[in-house]
């Protein structure tokens, strides 16, 4: 089967050429066809999924582009990591699509957006079976393109156009990051193959600076698509696109690639701490970072977004203190729930169109299906026991206290804290209370919608059991089969009071947030005046948007101007000065030929005598 | 001397100038007895066929050895041939433009002197060309200068015509004069006219002070030729009488006259000065030692020929300019002496190129400026549409002039360069200041053609070509491209007919 | 025998061919500036008898070639007449200054 | 015949070019068909030069050399000395230009459909403009190059100015002028190792210069060599345009039809590189790679500076002009990494950006042919009214910022992988512009097609259509195949390469 | 160099020359201008007699004092002159015209100042014109012929161009 895991990219491929070439006229049914495609994917990755539990790795390669000596070739490569990476991806994709039938009717480009679609996935899933860096920076640009053009789709809106320009160039900086630690590997170790590169690193042919460089520029890229501080202000504009496509690109993959990536390249990290440092600390603090802005912020997507940025961090932070494991993991839970909560979330604006908070409420009895799994999400993502966020992110502590970083233990409890809190403060707003909705008919999304969410909730419950300190750790021991060595232990250890105080903290968050939002006990208003210069910071999400529009923004645009003036001033005054010089000396010229006969002939005379002079001066004849 | 003297002498040589003698002779007869409704222009064919038969017999006297008549006062030899030929070629284009030239207020009862003085100015040259003696040269010179200082007056009522003449004669008269005065110099420290002679002296000569005065002799020699190549500090005249001049005169000063002034150039330098010793020790050759001043005059009169083009909306004072910078290239070629290899074939074929694309281009100026009266470049304007073919023959000439690959006029310059580069030190200052000029000239020469491709039709009369212009334009065409893109036709010819001119200076 | 040496003719030689080449270049009526360059024709000429007789080889040459010269001159003085008589006709002046319809 | 086929080839237009000037000037369909027929020729026959090469026929066996100028009377010295022979010759490296030339210059006079006037005028001139192209990539003696290199100056000189917008005149001029200086600098330096070695011949300077070849006049001495060296690369420097050169380059993007433009961009700036690589990297190796650091230097300079310009150009026209200069600038860093990945990036760079700059400016035409404006403040929202167009638009930009699966990244990857090796810090440096490309381009193609639009009046059926559809899709077919599977256009090049490698001293 | 009669003869004749050259500079009457020209070209002729050229001073006198001068109050004539000539213009020009002339002349004086070409015994006064026309008629026949044509030249332009154009009926 695996042999023929190639054509699970092309499926989608297929769709977006299809959809394409038919140029609009397929109209709804465009998403079969995605639909159908998708479906192939998700069954083909399953079946090499299944048989990669026997097999051992596997991977083939073509010659494709040579220069001197060196042969780069292209293939695929099908090992623990992204056999399981390609369900999740296919899943989601897959779900998300079935989704957008419904939650897309209607709409007129309706096949374009199933290409769109199909494009990202395809660009998700070559990334993904990647067997070598470049090809993985391949399909890491094009999957930002995917998400560029879905996240622009509604082009006519002048804020889609802003956040899909923004998403691609914030990316692209992270990219070109990736980029140089790419060539920088490759003439270090001489191969862009994962295999030959960790082969390299732990012969120590590396030196240990350039590895830290390398490791770092590597994880740059990471933090551009990962949406990790400082580079994440991307994520929450990209909220501007349709509603499944949050849940596809900015929940489960794309976003996820850049963790993808560090897990991928984990032993080049493992070979230098200073990289891991950089790794964890960039995780904690986007993740507590993020969670803060997430409390205040007042558009349920960008709740759901800074949660994504936050959550992201966590992973980076279990990554960075060498939690491979619980990286994946959570990885893997977090897609899942987070896909959930934007799809029910997309659920409940489709229901009443508005994205809005303050907006909403009241709306757990007229949603009957979107309520309770949003819920549901919501209690994963929280960290509520035996659901699966508990799960992975009690792997991420664990990994965090395991590693002597208590720091960083701590700013993610703190996290997980404020994730109970400003969730369920979301949760709260939008479902609890009385309705302040203007919307008078609020009907609960058709079935095509509620199905993927169903099966998401399933799986958002489920799905943590894989890797439980008590049913076995299975995913960990899978994952780190063979390379033990490579990227630490199967499942981090810890001591048990860790897990309840995880409990406890989200469950004071939801507390907080019941007290607060349901109970009105504390008074919102109260909160805000009394913190007023906190609030302003956090609801301008620390004005990084407004820093880098000041500094990088100006700056670039300062320096284009002032380089515009040197065009004209400067290189085209230079032209002017030589054409006009020229032109003067014919003026000067012309102004000699006075028409005076005797002029000339003075001139003339003139030359000559000066020739004379001249001769009789230098000529040496005379002594 | 005896009668059986005189006539043991080959004056069969002198053939070519006899035939044009003869046919001015018999013009001016003619001109003379014919009633006066006569039309005169078929004197023009009268006069273009002497010319061809006296090409055909120069033809028939290539293969002649060295003819030296009179002790050198005539000789044939390969550099006389080779000149002679361009002249007679030159000269039967120009013809061919004068029967074709109806100015405005008409040439009148005029048209057969018109004629034959072309004749007697192209004797001159072929005299001049042709004469291994100081006195020879400079009756030549003056035959050529007197016949074109009454060409450049024939226009009696154009008050330009008058005018040009009047500027004519005057820096003419003070060219000869110093050109006289050199030469009395140079007679003086050698003691003969004849070239021949006078090498020999004046290699062997170690005395300071005579080299000294045939040093100032040079000076005064060229800055007097000067004035007919019309380059640096002699060329002010030029736009002036070129603006004046009838089209056809105005073309003889730019091509034959310059030829002419050429090869007395030639003739004096490489006889003269080119063996003479430059210094006490005779270790130098005189124009090695001081090419340095040929070389800035070159360089100057290219600058000036082409900058203050720039500024001109006259055709022919436009023309006039670009003669001068053309004189300033051919300059080049003398100043560095082709390098010891590229001389007299470079200045041969680059005269020969210039010949075909400025004859071509004052056929088409002639032909424009009779028809709207007016000189301005605006004549030019809406050319590419009224009339394609003739704007393509006149953009193949501009390109030639310009030096655009594929035309002859590039092969010429192609070959100057050779000469400034092949030796060490290379001549890089001059070829920079050629090469910059080039590009200076591109501005004006594709001024022109701005003019006739892309601007509006100036006036929507037909072009009625008269069939004289049509085989110039013709001809010239098909030269300039056909030297351009196989220039060996004419390199093998001339290597092949004359070697490398071996037979410069009479070995007696 | 000290006869007066060939120095002396040169020098007055050189101060005619001046005296007509400023003649030559500043008179404003055109016949002086004819008859001025005829003087420095002269003064050549003077260069040609006086090397004649004492140059380097003395020759008749130089007196012939002077005759030469002198014929030249003479037609040429009668062709810028002409030329000067075209001129006045149509332009009713003889000024040479006053000849610049075309410059620049 | 196959002696005669690289004639046949270069000259081949000439059919077109006869069946153009016979018809009559009204004949306006005819004249536009046999225009196109003509890029006929060429095109069938470097497919088939192709095919050959493929199917491993060395492609030596296609060279010709013909007994043209003998120049001075020196054949007691050497009967071969100061000739210049008519040879045309072919390897890996001209064989892509060739077939650059012939691609575009058909589609280019598919494009010429908008041409408006005089079009027997134009195609004439069109097909004397291939010839002098493809004879530059095929001349294998220095002043043939130059004949053709200036044989596609006159003919562009009034394609600009007869048939551009509404500056063209001036942009003819400068481009005249520029390219004037560069031809000049470009003779200077050609003559001057003509008159010295007596050959021109590139192979015979090529062991001259590197082996130390025997002169019989002047030596040339090691200084004379770096002048030299440096003489070509200015020359061809103008042309491709490196900063500070380029200011021409922008007015002639802005003014000349998009048709000729795409010509122009698409394969006329090639020749800089191309020289650059054939004369500077061929003949002076020593002298071209202690040059190297200012090579690259420029190159980042004018990567950066076009970058910069283009980020604030209101001009559409203008943007991709910045943008081929910046692009440009990418090539020099590629020709000055030394190793074989920067230089292979960088032919892979100036074959992608001609497909590319092709591919923008027949887009542009088609725009112009609609809108009548290419001002970006006066466009948006076109992905409504022309969703085609603003796909291949959107498409087109992507292949320009270098986006993987297109050819501009490969080109782009791989200068970089080689300036990396060489001169890292440069290069460091250089990455920025990667940032900055992303973001002019699509500051650009979104204010054309994103956004809404009240200024433009749409109309039906503004869209692409019809025979609008070849060059695009053949085009982005194109730039599509060599970045999914680059090798395609790798292969050709490695003999070329190794050779310049060689003489480079290895890496 | 002691005061031989050749000496004072040359010096006199030098003095006419020059003074007449002088005079035509200073004059201001255009006529008065030609006369003292006379007096130059007469000094010249003596100073070739001086040189034993007697045929050329006979010829100088004949051609010059005769008939160039003669031609040239012809020309004055004819042309209505205004009596005076205008004095030149000062300014730059004329100082650069000066300084010309004087560079020029000093550069050649210093040539010429001190030449000494050892002189050797001539023959030249022996039957001078029979040696001129020896010379002529053997040497130089062809530029002698050639000058013919020239002399034709310039009878037939100066016809052509002084003759008044609107008496069109008597062209001979």
């Amino acid at each position: 089967m695996m042999e023929h895991a190639w054509l699970i990219p092309i499926f989608p491929l297929v769709t977006f050429l299809v959809l394409l070439l038919s140029g609009g006229r397929l109209r709804d049914r465009g998403a079969f066809i995605g639909i159908i495609c998708t479906l192939a994917s998700f069954v083909l990755s399953l079946l090499v999924l299944i048989e990669r539990f026997k097999e051992p790795t596997y991977n083939i390669s073509i010659d494709w582009l040579s220069f001197g000596g060196t042969q780069l070739s292209a293939g695929f490569e099908i090992n623990q990591l992204n056999a399981l990476m390609l369900v999740v991806v296919s899943l989601v994709s897959l779900l998300v699509q079935i989704y957008s039938k419904g939650y897309m009717k209607g709409e007129v480009r309706f096949s374009i957006f199933y290409a769109y679609l199909g494009f990202f996935t395809f660009a998700m899933l070559g990334l993904v079976m990647a067997p070598n860096l470049l090809q993985l920076y391949i399909f890491w640009e094009l999957v930002g393109v995917g998400s560029f053009l879905l996240i622009g789709f509604y082009f006519y809106k002048l804020e889609a156009k802003a956040a899909a320009k923004k998403a691609f160039i914030m990316t692209r900086i992270g990219d070109v990051g990736l980029l140089i630690g790419i060539i920088l590997l490759f003439w270090e170790t001489g191969s862009f193959e994962y295999g030959e590169i960790f082969q390299a690193v732990q012969s120590g042919m590396i030196s240990s600076e350039k590895l830290t460089l390398i490791a770092i520029l590597i994880f740059i890229g990471a933090v551009g698509k990962s949406g990790q501080f400082p580079l994440h202000t991307w994520l929450p504009d990209a909220m501007e696109g349709p509603t499944p496509v949050s849940a596809l690109i900015h929940a489960a993959t794309m976003v996820a690639a850049g963790v993808y990536l560090v897990a991928a390249m984990f032993p080049l990290f493992m070979a230098s701490s200073a990289a891991m440092q950089v790794v964890a600390i960039t995780g904690g603090i986007t993740a507590i970072f993020a969670a803060s802005i997430a409390m205040v912020q007042k558009d349920v997507k960008r709740v759901l977004a800074y949660s994504t940025i936050s959550q992201l961090g966590f992973m980076m932070l279990a990554l960075g203190t060498s939690g491979y494991v619980a990286g994946v993991f959570h990885l893997m839970t977090h897609a899942f729930f987070k896909a959930l909560l934007f799809l029910a979330a997309g659920s409940v604006i489709h229901a009443i169109h508005t994205q809005d908070m303050e907006k909403m409420g009241g709306l757990w009895r007229k949603l009957n299906w979107t309520g309770p799994l949003f819920l549901t999400g919501t209690l994963a993502i929280s960290g509520f026991p035996l659901l699966s966020g508990f799960f992975s992110k009690d792997e991420i502590l664990m990994a965090a206290w395991e590693n002597g970083s208590y720091i960083l233990f701590g700013l993610a409890v703190v996290t997980s804290f404020l994730t109970a809190f400003y969730m369920f403060r979301l949760f709260f707003m939008m479902f609890a209370g009385d309705s302040r909705s203007q919307a008078e008919q609020v009907k609960e999304s058709p079935f095509i919608m509620l199905i993927p969410m169903l099966a998401l909730a399933l799986l958002a419950v489920i799905g943590g059991y894989i890797q439980t300190p008590w049913f076995g750790t299975f995913l960990g021991e899978w994952l780190v089969e063979g390379n033990e060595a490579l990227l630490g232990a199967s499942h981090s250890e810890g001591p048990v009071w860790i897990m309840l105080m995880a409990v406890l903290v989200s469950l004071a968050g939801i507390y907080l947030a019941y007290m607060i939002y349901v109970k009105k006990k504390l008074s919102r208003e109260w909160l805000v005046k009394e913190n007023s210069e906190v609030f302003r910071i956090l609801e301008n999400k620390y004005y990084i948007d407004e820093i880098y529009h000041f500094t990088a923004g100006y700056a670039i645009k300062g320096f284009s101007i002032f380089l515009s003036y040197i065009e004209r001033f400067i290189v085209g005054g230079l032209v002017s000065t030589v054409t006009s010089s020229i032109e003067g000396l014919g003026k000067v010229g012309s102004k000699l030929q006075t028409g005076q006969v005797q002029q000339y002939g003075m001139i003339a005379f003139l030359g000559l005598a000066v020739l004379l002079v001249i001769f009789a001066v230098t000529g040496g004849y005379l002594r | 001397m005896d009668w059986n003297t005189m006539l043991s002498y080959d004056w069969g040589a002198m053939m070519p100038e006899f035939i044009i003698l003869g046919t001015t002779m018999i013009l001016s007869i003619l001109d003379l007895f014919w009633p006066k409704h006569f039309n005169r222009r078929k004197l023009a064919w009268l006069a273009l066929t002497g010319i061809i038969l006296a090409c055909l017999s120069l033809i028939s006297l290539l293969s002649f050895e060295t003819v030296s008549i009179l002790s050198d006062t005539f000789r044939l030899d390969s550099f006389a041939k080779a000149f002679k030929l361009l002249l007679l070629f030159g000269a039967a284009l120009i013809i061919l433009l004068a029967e074709g030239y109806e100015p405005r207020e008409g040439l009148r009862e005029h048209r057969g002197e018109f004629y034959y003085l072309f004749l007697t100015a192209l004797l001159g040259a072929m005299v001049m060309s042709s004469s291994g003696d100081l006195i020879t040269l400079f009756v030549g010179l003056e035959l050529l200068s007197l016949s074109s200082y009454i060409l450049v007056g024939m226009r009696k009522r154009d008050r330009k015509s008058n005018e040009a003449s009047m500027k004519y004669v005057i820096n003419g008269g003070i060219s000869t004069a110093i050109t006289l005065f050199g030469m009395s110099y140079l007679y003086g420290v050698t003691g003969s006219v004849n070239l021949g002679e006078m090498s020999r002296t004046m290699a062997a000569m170690t005395d300071g002070q005579l080299q000294y005065i045939m040093g100032l002799a040079f000076f005064m020699v060229f800055v007097g030729v000067s004035f007919k190549i019309a380059a640096a500090p002699f060329h002010m005249w030029a736009p002036d009488v070129y603006e004046g001049a009838p089209t056809p005169v105005a073309a003889f000063l730019s091509v034959i006259s310059k030829m002419a002034g050429f090869v007395i150039i030639l003739r004096l330098f490489l006889s003269l000065f080119l063996t003479a010793s430059g210094d006490t020790f005779g270790a130098l050759d005189f124009l090695e030692k001081n090419n340095i001043y040929i070389a800035s005059l070159a360089g100057l009169t290219i600058i000036i020929g082409n900058v203050v083009a720039l500024r001109q909306q006259n055709l022919k004072r436009m023309f006039a300019y670009s003669s001068i910078a053309h004189a300033g290239y051919l300059l080049v070629a003398v100043a560095t002496l082709g390098g010891g290899y590229f001389l007299l074939d470079t200045v041969w074929f680059y005269l020969m190129a210039y010949v075909l694309m400025n004859i071509g281009v004052f056929a088409v100026i002639q032909l424009l400026s009779s028809q709207s009266g007016s000189e301005d470049i605006s004549i030019l304007a809406g050319m590419g549409r009224k009339s394609p073919y003739l704007a393509m023959a006149f953009t193949v000439f501009i390109l030639s002039l310009a030096g655009i690959p594929g035309t002859t006029g590039f092969i010429g310059k192609l070959n100057i360069f050779l000469g400034t580069f092949i030796t060490e030190p290379g001549h890089f200052v001059l070829a920079g200041i050629m090469i910059a000029g080039t590009i200076v000239s591109y501005v004006y020469y594709f001024g022109l053609l701005v003019q006739v491709f892309f601007r509006p039709v100036h006036s929507e009369k037909i072009i009625k070509i008269r069939p004289g212009l049509h085989i110039v334009l013709i001809i010239c065409v098909i030269g300039t491209i056909l030297f351009g893109v196989a220039p060996n036709i004419a390199f093998d010819f001339i290597h092949d007919q004359f070697g490398d001119f071996t037979d410069f200076i009479s070995s007696k | 025998m000290t006869g007066v040496p060939l120095s002396a003719y040169l020098v007055l030689a050189l101060v005619l061919f001046c005296i007509g080449l400023y003649g030559a270049l500043t008179k404003r009526n055109a016949v002086i500036v004819l008859i001025s360059i005829e003087l420095m024709l002269n003064a050549a000429n003077i260069n040609l008898v006086a090397f004649s007789k004492f140059g380097v080889t003395p020759s008749i040459t130089g007196q012939v070639f002077s005759l030469f010269t002198i014929t030249i001159a003479a037609a040429e003085a009668a062709v810028g007449l002409a030329i000067l008589m075209s001129l006045y006709r149509n332009r009713k002046t003889v000024n040479v200054d006053e000849m610049e319809m075309m410059k620049n | 015949m196959n002696v005669y086929l690289l004639s046949l080839l270069v000259f081949s237009p000439l059919l077109g070019i006869v069946m153009v000037a016979l018809m009559p000037k009204k004949e306006e369909r005819t004249i536009k068909q046999f225009g196109f027929f003509g890029t006929l020729p060429p095109l069938f026959l470097s497919f088939f030069l192709c095919s050959q090469y493929y199917s491993g026929v060395a492609l030596s066996i296609f060279d010709i050399k013909l007994n043209w100028i003998r120049f001075g009377n020196l054949e007691m010295y050497d009967p071969k000395l100061f000739t210049v022979d008519f040879e045309l010759g072919l390897d890996g490296l001209s064989l892509i230009f060739i077939l650059l030339t012939t691609i575009i210059s058909s589609l280019a006079a598919i494009a010429s459909i908008y041409i408006k006037k005089e079009w027997k005028g134009y195609y004439l001139l069109f097909l004397i403009l291939e010839i002098g192209m493809l004879g530059v990539f095929t001349a294998e003696n220095l002043i043939l190059f130059f004949i053709f290199f200036e044989m596609t100056l006159i003919p562009a000189f009034f394609l600009i100015g007869r048939w551009g917008f509404l500056e063209r005149e001036k942009a003819s001029y400068s481009f005249l002028i520029y390219n004037g200086i560069g031809s000049a600098v470009l003779l200077v330096a050609i003559l001057i190792l003509f008159a010295r070695t007596g050959t021109t011949n590139i192979a015979a300077l090529t062991q001259m210069m590197t082996m130390g070849g025997v002169s019989l006049f002047a030596p040339i001495s090691g200084s004379m060599k770096y002048g030299l060296c440096l003489a070509f690369l200015v020359a061809f420097a103008i042309k491709l345009p490196v900063f500070p050169f380029h200011s021409w380059m922008v007015r002639v993007h802005a003014e000349a039809p998009p048709s000729i433009v795409m010509i122009h961009a698409g394969v006329l700036l090639k020749i800089g590189a191309y020289g650059i690589i054939r004369f500077g990297m061929g003949i002076f190796p020593e002298q071209y790679k202690s040059l190297a650091f200012t090579i690259v230097l420029f190159g980042v300079l004018s990567f950066l500076y076009g970058a910069f310009l283009a980020l604030v150009q209101t001009d559409f026209k203008l943007v991709l002009a910045y943008s081929s200069i910046s692009h440009m600038g990418i090539v020099m860093m590629g020709l000055g990494a030394l190793n074989e990945a920067g230089i292979q990036g960088a032919i892979f760079q100036v074959i992608s950006h001609g497909l590319i700059a092709a591919l923008l400016f027949f887009l542009v035409g088609a725009l112009y042919e609609r809108t009548g404006t290419t001002m970006l403040p006066k466009l948006g929202g076109l992905a409504k009214s022309m969703p085609i167009f603003s796909g291949f638009m959107l498409a087109c930009g992507m292949a320009s910022l270098g986006l993987p699966g297109m050819s501009g990244f490969i080109s782009e990857f791989m200068v970089f992988l080689g300036l990396f090796k060489s001169q890292p810090l440069l290069a460091a440096i250089g990455v920025i512009g990667l940032v900055l490309t992303a973001v002019y381009v699509l500051r650009a193609v979104m204010l054309m097609t994103f956004g809404k639009n009240d200024s433009l009046i749409e109309k039906e059926k503004w869209d692409l259509r019809g025979w609008e559809f070849l060059p695009t899709l053949v085009l982005l077919g194109l730039i599509i195949s060599v970045g999914v599977y680059p090798n395609l256009l790798g292969g050709p090049l490695q003999g070329t390469i190794e050779a310049m490698m060689l003489a480079l001293g290895g890496r | 160099m002691s005061l031989s009669g050749e000496l004072i003869a040359f010096i006199g004749l030098a003095l006419v020359a020059i003074v007449g050259g002088v005079l035509l500079i200073t004059l201001t009457k255009v006529v008065h201008m030609v006369i003292a020209l006379v007096f130059t070209f007469l000094g010249i002729a003596g100073i070739y007699m001086l040189l034993s050229a007697e045929f050329v001073a006979i010829v100088q006198i004949l051609i010059y004092s005769g008939a160039i001068t003669i031609v040239m109050l012809f020309g004055i004539m004819l042309t209505k002159h205004q009596e005076n000539d205008a004095p030149a213009k000062g300014g730059w020009g004329s100082f650069s015209l000066l300084a010309a002339i004087a560079g020029f002349a000093v550069a050649v004086y210093l040539g010429i100042y001190n030449l000494d070409i050892p002189v050797q015994p001539t023959a030249l006064h022996e039957e001078n014109t029979k040696q001129i026309g020896i010379e002529l008629f053997s040497k130089y026949v062809i530029p002698f012929e050639v000058m013919s044509v020239l002399l034709l030249v310039a009878l037939v332009g100066a016809i052509v161009l002084a003759k008044k154009d609107d008496e069109e009926g008597d062209r001979s």
